[in-house]
């Protein structure tokens, strides 16, 4: 089979205040997965969105095969067999729509040709055809607005694969992914590159890419630093070449402060999901949630967080809470960083500064409840400072922001507010190695002034890595409680797959 | 135009200007505003555009304008640059704070006519009210209703509160209910908007699946637009037996009126093309300082839809006055020095 | 993935009231007011209603096209009241025919649906906006041309002379029972098929869902969005005529208040068999609402100043039913 | 970081016009009235134009508020139509103090603002429909407590009597210039401080922008829009209060037509100073927008049915000013 190869030459793209891409080259052949390795904001999902015709306003040239061609459209790039899977998955999406319609999208658009009519019955047959070949088995007919992020992805790559697709360029994909359907993820990348479609892989997670890819880009600051065979590198001088730096050991050592109980939860259930959860944490303590995508750790985040209608009881420093609204858990001295960043932790619309002060306005006004502008930008300076926020200044609009920055800014908003039970809901995903470490540290230094945490992660090694105790979530219900120190990546699997007796009915 | 000894001659018809009060007598005009509270209905239209006729054939400068309903901008357009006007002419102005405003316009020196205005203006010096009889122009169209029935009828009445001369029609027509006790209300309904003829006719078409045949006896319409929805439901019911008797008049209600198949019978109206003329005359005499009654009354007609039928030739505003003796001519108020006026500015 | 829960009863009992919470209320209104008054019922008042709901309805299917690309026309009141004035001046002041005339009042309409795309798409004014701008500005321009009379026949012109146009018999049929009815039902009939069947209503859909996602799908955004607002001037410019074929004349600002009343019957339509977004069908269920309560209330004598608050509180039943619990 | 790139000069044109498009509008509107009729410049006339202007920026500042919660209020006028009838009644029926007059045309006010919060938030009924079913039932309430008539002094009651209840004096000043210029002046500078410089203002811009993020950042978000609808009908209220002060009379719907024109201020107002959201200031500019085109077309002698042409036009080239290249 021939190999086709695009190539772009010396890529330039602007935003006001950022130049994004800087004299990028970058080329893919087909039948290869290609990694798109890079720190927050180096400028990754720009290179993307040129490639797909999202922008019009870059310079530089595109060759397929030598050929110049033109991409200033997404049509162009649609007609070229280019697909893209964006990092943020509703700005691709129908809410309203039905999954048959989102994943059809391609045909019911471009290869309608003369006919008017459309034809109900085989566009849902052709979804559910598509979406068994990737073993996704979900109700065609169901709106995408009901669907789970992973679910959504699902559809988007199913809705890539409708199409006489030669390259495929996905963002970000595994984010919101668990292993299982990692694995099933990389099984089709693997097929698609069988019939020699070219994919491009972006993703934080290192091994991943060692996992599946062939060659490898790094990018830096919009630079391109190199593009090598992943065979011929390592994670370390990936780490290297991304950050510009070498980065020590991920998860720094923390001594939990005491062992007197001070956040307790009995008997919490929600009406719905979760059902009768008991657990416990100390001063000091950071605790893991692990399970399986679905097992739950959202739902109990959000309702510990006052999101549902919930019974039983929850009680910090021997104190009895009623929580019927994140405001009262705000007040109650509980923080949540959401799952969601885009929907559920981030204003879009206002500026970096306004993001960082939300939770803790209070600190930032007089008496008289009048805002202190000042006392509020040294506050969002010094965030930006200490996270590593990358901004052309704290009134940049949020939703210019790379993917990672605006996960740390849903983060970094809770770091000013004083509470006493800080819950993280996969507060690494999407963020750069560097950026982790970042996270883990301030997690780290928020537990050593005795804070207690709970950090909810499908990410099994991060769980592992800075935990002190972890509980395991199957169906709702956390199904059992492990000292960090003594168990393994195996042993969590097994539970969180609910233990042998329950292994096949995960595996629907 | 040349002038000479304050008076001028009209070079080529040789209009004399000898009996025109001084006022108008060397080929000046004067400015005039006409503001009306209500608008959006025909009625209005017509109105401003008689009062425009006529003062634009008397040689004045005039602005008319409508607030449509919406008091405070009526009042707005009142004290608006009030001095670059001679004279105000008001239509509508019921409720209080027009006494102010008028009082103010007097202070200024400005002639002030209203029509269909608060009852409280009249004591206003040199403030004339005029309108169109409310109580003769119900007494009539009701007057007529009591006499094909004989006092004894079931009756849907059209009627909406709010407005000054619906509460006068309304006024009449509780003395009719006292004095014929064997007229019974049935249904009521009204509703002012801009699209009442349509919501009327909506609202009759229910009536009459509620009342079948032989049930009503006929309607009191107050207003024209509740005679025309009325007329129409009627009409798309393809009923015949259900009469209407209304008020007032325009060119759309004549055409339903003449439809062989239409039970309007008669209407109640005083042409309010010519209740503009009339207001700009009474106004102009107040200018040149002649003596101008306090009060004014139009006189009212009754349209018979018999009569209407008869005309061989389709009836509307205008040749009305062919089948209505006094519709639309009245010379009330008109001086001989107007009608010099209106032969020198009507070339 | 995983398998879907099996639902529980209290939940299915909201989710059916989400579907079918309109519906029920229209039946229920049904019930009421024919035990009330048993001739609400029989068909002369069925077709008084339907005949009374038809020009809203048509104008409100305008509003729910446009809607579909998340656009939102204020200005079908007005192009209603434009086109019926063309439409009437057309017969009486120049004695066209009924093709010419409708003719004329469709392409004037098409001139201010493609005046609205033009400032929407190419100046990027928002629709409301842009929309309740050209609402006054029709207004006006209906309000001019017929220097705010009432066009009917035989009319005095202003120089004194006599409009000598009639209004063909043909014309005066298509706003009479059956045919007003029959033009609304098929409206809405091909309407509904369009917006569910065909690519280019599905197209419109993606785009009032994501702009964003439909423009990089390769939709062409601005030409569907020039088409929804042609249609929606198209069919406030059909209610206009229609208008003025039932009633033979055009009142000033006659469209006007037709706005609100269609606004109220697509919107109630958004939640009609749990769409939950603009649709034909549920517009014309949301029309048939308004028109039952408007006509029942009629029949029950209730006092024209207390109908007002009949209709809102049965609009808010209506909704509450319909969106109580659906976001839980 | 980044430092800031120089920014194209067609591009800085464009962005001080959507900065300042609409107040270049309003001067530029005010130098061609002015030159074309010299008196519209003076003192008076321009006290005039606050004046008219007064009720409708008042009402289009409770609808800028309930805009920025992301909620939109339409019930606003009849709202401002039942205070106006609760205030006059209290005089002329009831024979009640200013005091007394005012404190109970809010609290209904507020008896609405509560109805509405409740369906929207615990209902979840969505915004424009619940307050588009509420404006019907408050429309028909004040109906209903009129029974359809005007409220004015020496009025005939139902039972034949004359009401005898006055106006006070001091109620009548306050409808007044200065004071109608007044209290609306401290209201568009209270909500502005209110709005942009405390706590609570943010948190409402915050809701607005994002619901569910503001909710999970601890924003008590169901207090912050009962406390928006709220405040809208208090000064929907404040509007009708002071139309009876100024025309002493309550008539029937007398509040209803400033919904358009609020909602045109509050819109207008999103662009001002390139906020690109609801503002108290921008609200402001557009009620006075608004208010010049009305007071220099009377002076200019314009003929009343053409004025909404120009109304419009003007509008439009205003919303075209601002937007136009703004996305870009
Ligand atoms: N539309 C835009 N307007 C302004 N700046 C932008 C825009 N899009 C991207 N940027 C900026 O360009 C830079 C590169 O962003 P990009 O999204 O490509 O990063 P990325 O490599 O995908 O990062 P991440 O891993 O966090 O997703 C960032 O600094 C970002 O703030
Ligand atoms: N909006 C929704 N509609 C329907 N089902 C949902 C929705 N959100 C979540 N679910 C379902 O609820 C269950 C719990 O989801 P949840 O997000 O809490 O899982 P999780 O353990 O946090 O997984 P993740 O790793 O994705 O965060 C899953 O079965 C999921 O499919
Ligand atoms: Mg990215
Ligand atoms: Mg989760």
């Amino acid at each position: 089979m021939k190999k086709n190869v695009i190539e772009m030459k010396q890529i330039n793209i602007e935003f006001p205040g950022v130049k994004a891409l800087d004299s990028v080259d970058f080329f893919i052949e087909s039948g290869v997965t290609h990694a798109l390795i890079g720190a927050n904001g180096a400028g990754k999902s720009t290179l993307m969105k040129v490639l797909s015709g999202a922008y019009t306003h870059y310079d530089g040239t595109i060759k397929i095969n030598g050929k110049e061609v033109t991409i200033r459209s997404p049509k162009d790039a649609q007609s070229l067999g280019i697909q893209i899977v964006y990092q943020e998955v509703d700005t691709a999406l129908i809410p309203y729509l039905s999954v048959a319609e989102n994943v059809m999208m391609p045909f019911l658009i471009h290869k309608m040709a003369k006919s008017q009519l459309i034809n109900w019955k085989k566009i849902h047959a052709e979804t559910k055809k598509v979406l068994e070949s990737i073993n996704v088995f979900l109700s065609t007919e169901k709106l995408i607005s009901d669907l789970t992020l992973a679910e959504k992805q699902m559809v988007l790559i199913a809705r890539a694969l409708t199409t006489d697709c030669r390259f495929l360029l996905l963002d970000e994909p595994t984010a919101p992914l668990s292993q299982t359907e990692t694995e099933q993820l990389f099984h089709i990348v693997r097929h698609l590159n069988k019939q020699s479609v070219g994919v491009i892989f972006i993703s934080h997670r290192l091994p991943e890419i060692f996992q599946l890819c062939e060659k490898i880009t790094i990018m830096r600051s919009g630079r391109k630093v190199i593009t090598e065979k992943v065979s011929e590198t390592n994670e370390n001088r990936v780490v290297e070449q991304m950050l510009g730096r070498k980065l020590e050991e991920q998860f720094p050592y923390y001594r939990k402060n005491g062992e007197n109980i001070a956040f307790e939860v009995m008997n919490f259930s929600d009406d719905e999901k979760i059902k009768d959860i008991h657990f416990s944490i100390s001063k000091g303590e950071i605790i893991g949630i692990a399970g399986l995508v679905g097992a739950g750790k959202t739902e109990l985040c959000k309702a510990l967080f006052g999101e549902a209608k919930t019974t039983g009881k929850i009680r910090l420093n021997g104190k009895e809470l009623n929580v019927y609204s994140p405001y009262d858990a705000v007040k109650a001295g509980i923080a949540l960083v959401p799952e969601e960043r885009r929907k559920e932790g981030l204003l879009i619309d206002e500026t970096v500064e306004h993001n960082l002060s939300v939770a803790n306005l209070r600190s930032f006004t007089n008496r008289f409840h009048f805002l202190l502008p000042k006392k509020e930008n040294t506050s969002a300076l010094s965030l930006i400072e200490s996270l590593g926020i990358k901004t052309p200044s704290p009134k940049t609009k949020a939703e210019f922001l790379s993917g990672g920055n605006q996960q740390k800014i849903a983060i970094g908003k809770w770091l000013i507010a004083d509470c006493d039970v800080y819950i993280f809901d996969e507060p690494t995903k999407g963020v750069d190695v560097g950026a982790k470490k970042d996270i883990f540290n301030l997690i780290i230094a928020l537990a050593n002034r005795g804070k207690m945490i709970i950090y909810a992660s499908a990410e099994l090694a991060e769980v592992l890595g800075i935990t002190e105790r972890i509980y395991v979530m199957y169906d709702g219900q956390i199904v059992t409680e492990l000292k960090t120190e003594e168990t393994t990546e195996e042993e969590i699997l097994y539970y969180s797959a609910g233990g042998q007796q329950n292994a096949n009915r995960t595996a629907n | 135009n040349d002038s000479t000894n304050g008076q001028v001659k009209a070079d080529d018809d040789n209009v004399s200007f000898e009996n025109v009060p001084e006022r108008f007598a060397n080929g000046e005009g004067a400015k005039i505003k006409v503001v009306r509270k209500i608008g959006g209905d025909d009625h209005t239209a017509q109105f401003l555009a008689g009062a425009q006729e006529e003062a634009e054939a008397l040689g004045f400068e005039v602005d008319v304008f409508t607030a449509n309903g919406d008091s405070a901008r009526f009042h707005d357009a009142l004290t608006q640059d009030v001095d670059k006007y001679d004279g105000f002419i008001i239509s509508h102005g019921d409720d209080e704070a027009t006494v102010a405003t008028v009082q103010e316009l007097r202070e200024k020196g400005k002639s002030v006519v209203a029509f269909d205005s608060l009852a409280e203006l009249q004591e206003i010096e040199g403030v004339t009210l005029t309108s169109q009889d409310d109580e003769a122009l119900a007494d009539l169209a009701l007057g007529q209703l009591v006499e094909d029935y004989g006092g004894e009828a079931n009756i849907v009445y059209l009627w909406v509160d709010g407005f000054a001369p619906m509460v006068r029609r309304d006024a009449v027509y509780k003395q009719f209910l006292e004095q014929y006790p064997g007229l019974n209300e049935l249904e009521r309904f009204g509703v002012a908007t801009d699209d009442t003829s349509v919501q009327t006719q909506n609202a009759v078409a229910a009536m009459l699946n509620k009342y079948p045949q032989g049930e009503i006896d006929a309607i009191f319409a107050t207003w024209d637009a509740f005679a025309i929805g009325a007329a129409q439901a009627i009409r798309e019911a393809g009923r015949d037996e259900v009469k209407i008797y209304g008020i007032d008049v325009s060119n759309a209600d004549l055409q339903e009126i003449q439809n062989e198949a239409s039970t309007w019978s008669y209407t109640a109206a005083v042409d309010p093309k010519l209740i503009g003329a009339v207001n700009v005359r009474i106004l102009a005499k107040k200018l040149v300082g002649e003596e101008t009654p306090e009060t004014f009354d139009l006189e009212a007609s009754l349209i018979s839809q018999e009569d209407l039928l008869q005309a061989n030739e389709p009836v509307n505003m205008i040749n009305l006055a062919e089948i209505i003796t006094s519709w639309g001519e009245s010379d009330a108020f008109e001086e001989d020095w107007m009608l010099i006026l209106k032969d020198y500015y009507g070339k | 993935m995983q398998t879907e829960q099996p639902i529980k009863s209290s939940q299915s009992f909201f989710q059916f009231l989400y579907k079918y919470g309109t519906i029920v209320t229209v039946f229920l209104l049904i019930i009421i007011f024919t035990i009330l008054e048993p001739r609400f019922i029989q068909a002369d008042n069925l077709i008084s209603i339907l005949r009374s709901i038809s020009i809203v309805t048509i104008i409100a299917i305008g509003i729910t096209i446009s809607l579909t690309v998340n656009g939102f026309d204020l200005s079908v009141g007005s192009t209603a009241s434009l086109a019926n004035a063309v439409v009437m001046s057309m017969f009486v002041w120049f004695a066209q025919d009924t093709f010419i005339a409708i003719i004329s009042a469709l392409l004037v309409a098409l001139l201010v649906g493609l005046f609205n795309t033009f400032m929407i798409v190419k100046l990027k004014v928002p629709d409301m906006l842009l929309t309740l701008a050209t609402m006054f500005i029709i207004q006006g321009v209906a309000l001019t041309y017929t220097k705010g009379a009432t066009i009917s026949q035989n009319m005095v012109m202003p120089d004194g002379s006599f409009a000598s146009g009639e209004v063909p018999q043909l014309f005066q049929k298509i706003g009479q029972v059956p045919w007003i009815i029959l033009i609304m039902v098929i409206i809405v009939f091909l309407v509904h098929i369009f917006l569910n069947y065909t690519k280019h209503g599905r197209y419109m859909y993606m785009i009032g869902g994501n702009e964003e996602a439909a423009r990089l799908s390769g939709i062409a955004v601005n030409k569907y969005k020039l088409f929804a607002y042609l249609l929606s001037a198209s069919f406030a410019a059909i209610g206009g005529i229609l208008l003025a074929s039932r009633v033979m004349r055009a009142e000033i600002n006659a469209g006007s208040p037709y706005l609100m009343e269609a606004v109220a019957a697509a919107f109630i339509g958004f939640a009609v068999l749990g769409k939950g977004k603009p649709n034909a069908f549920g517009t014309f269920v949301g029309a048939v609402l308004i028109g039952i309560l408007a006509n029942g209330l009629v029949m029950l004598s209730v006092p024209y100043y207390a109908m007002d608050i009949v209709k809102g509180t049965v609009l808010a039943f209506a909704l509450a039913l319909t969106y109580y619990k659906q976001k839980n």
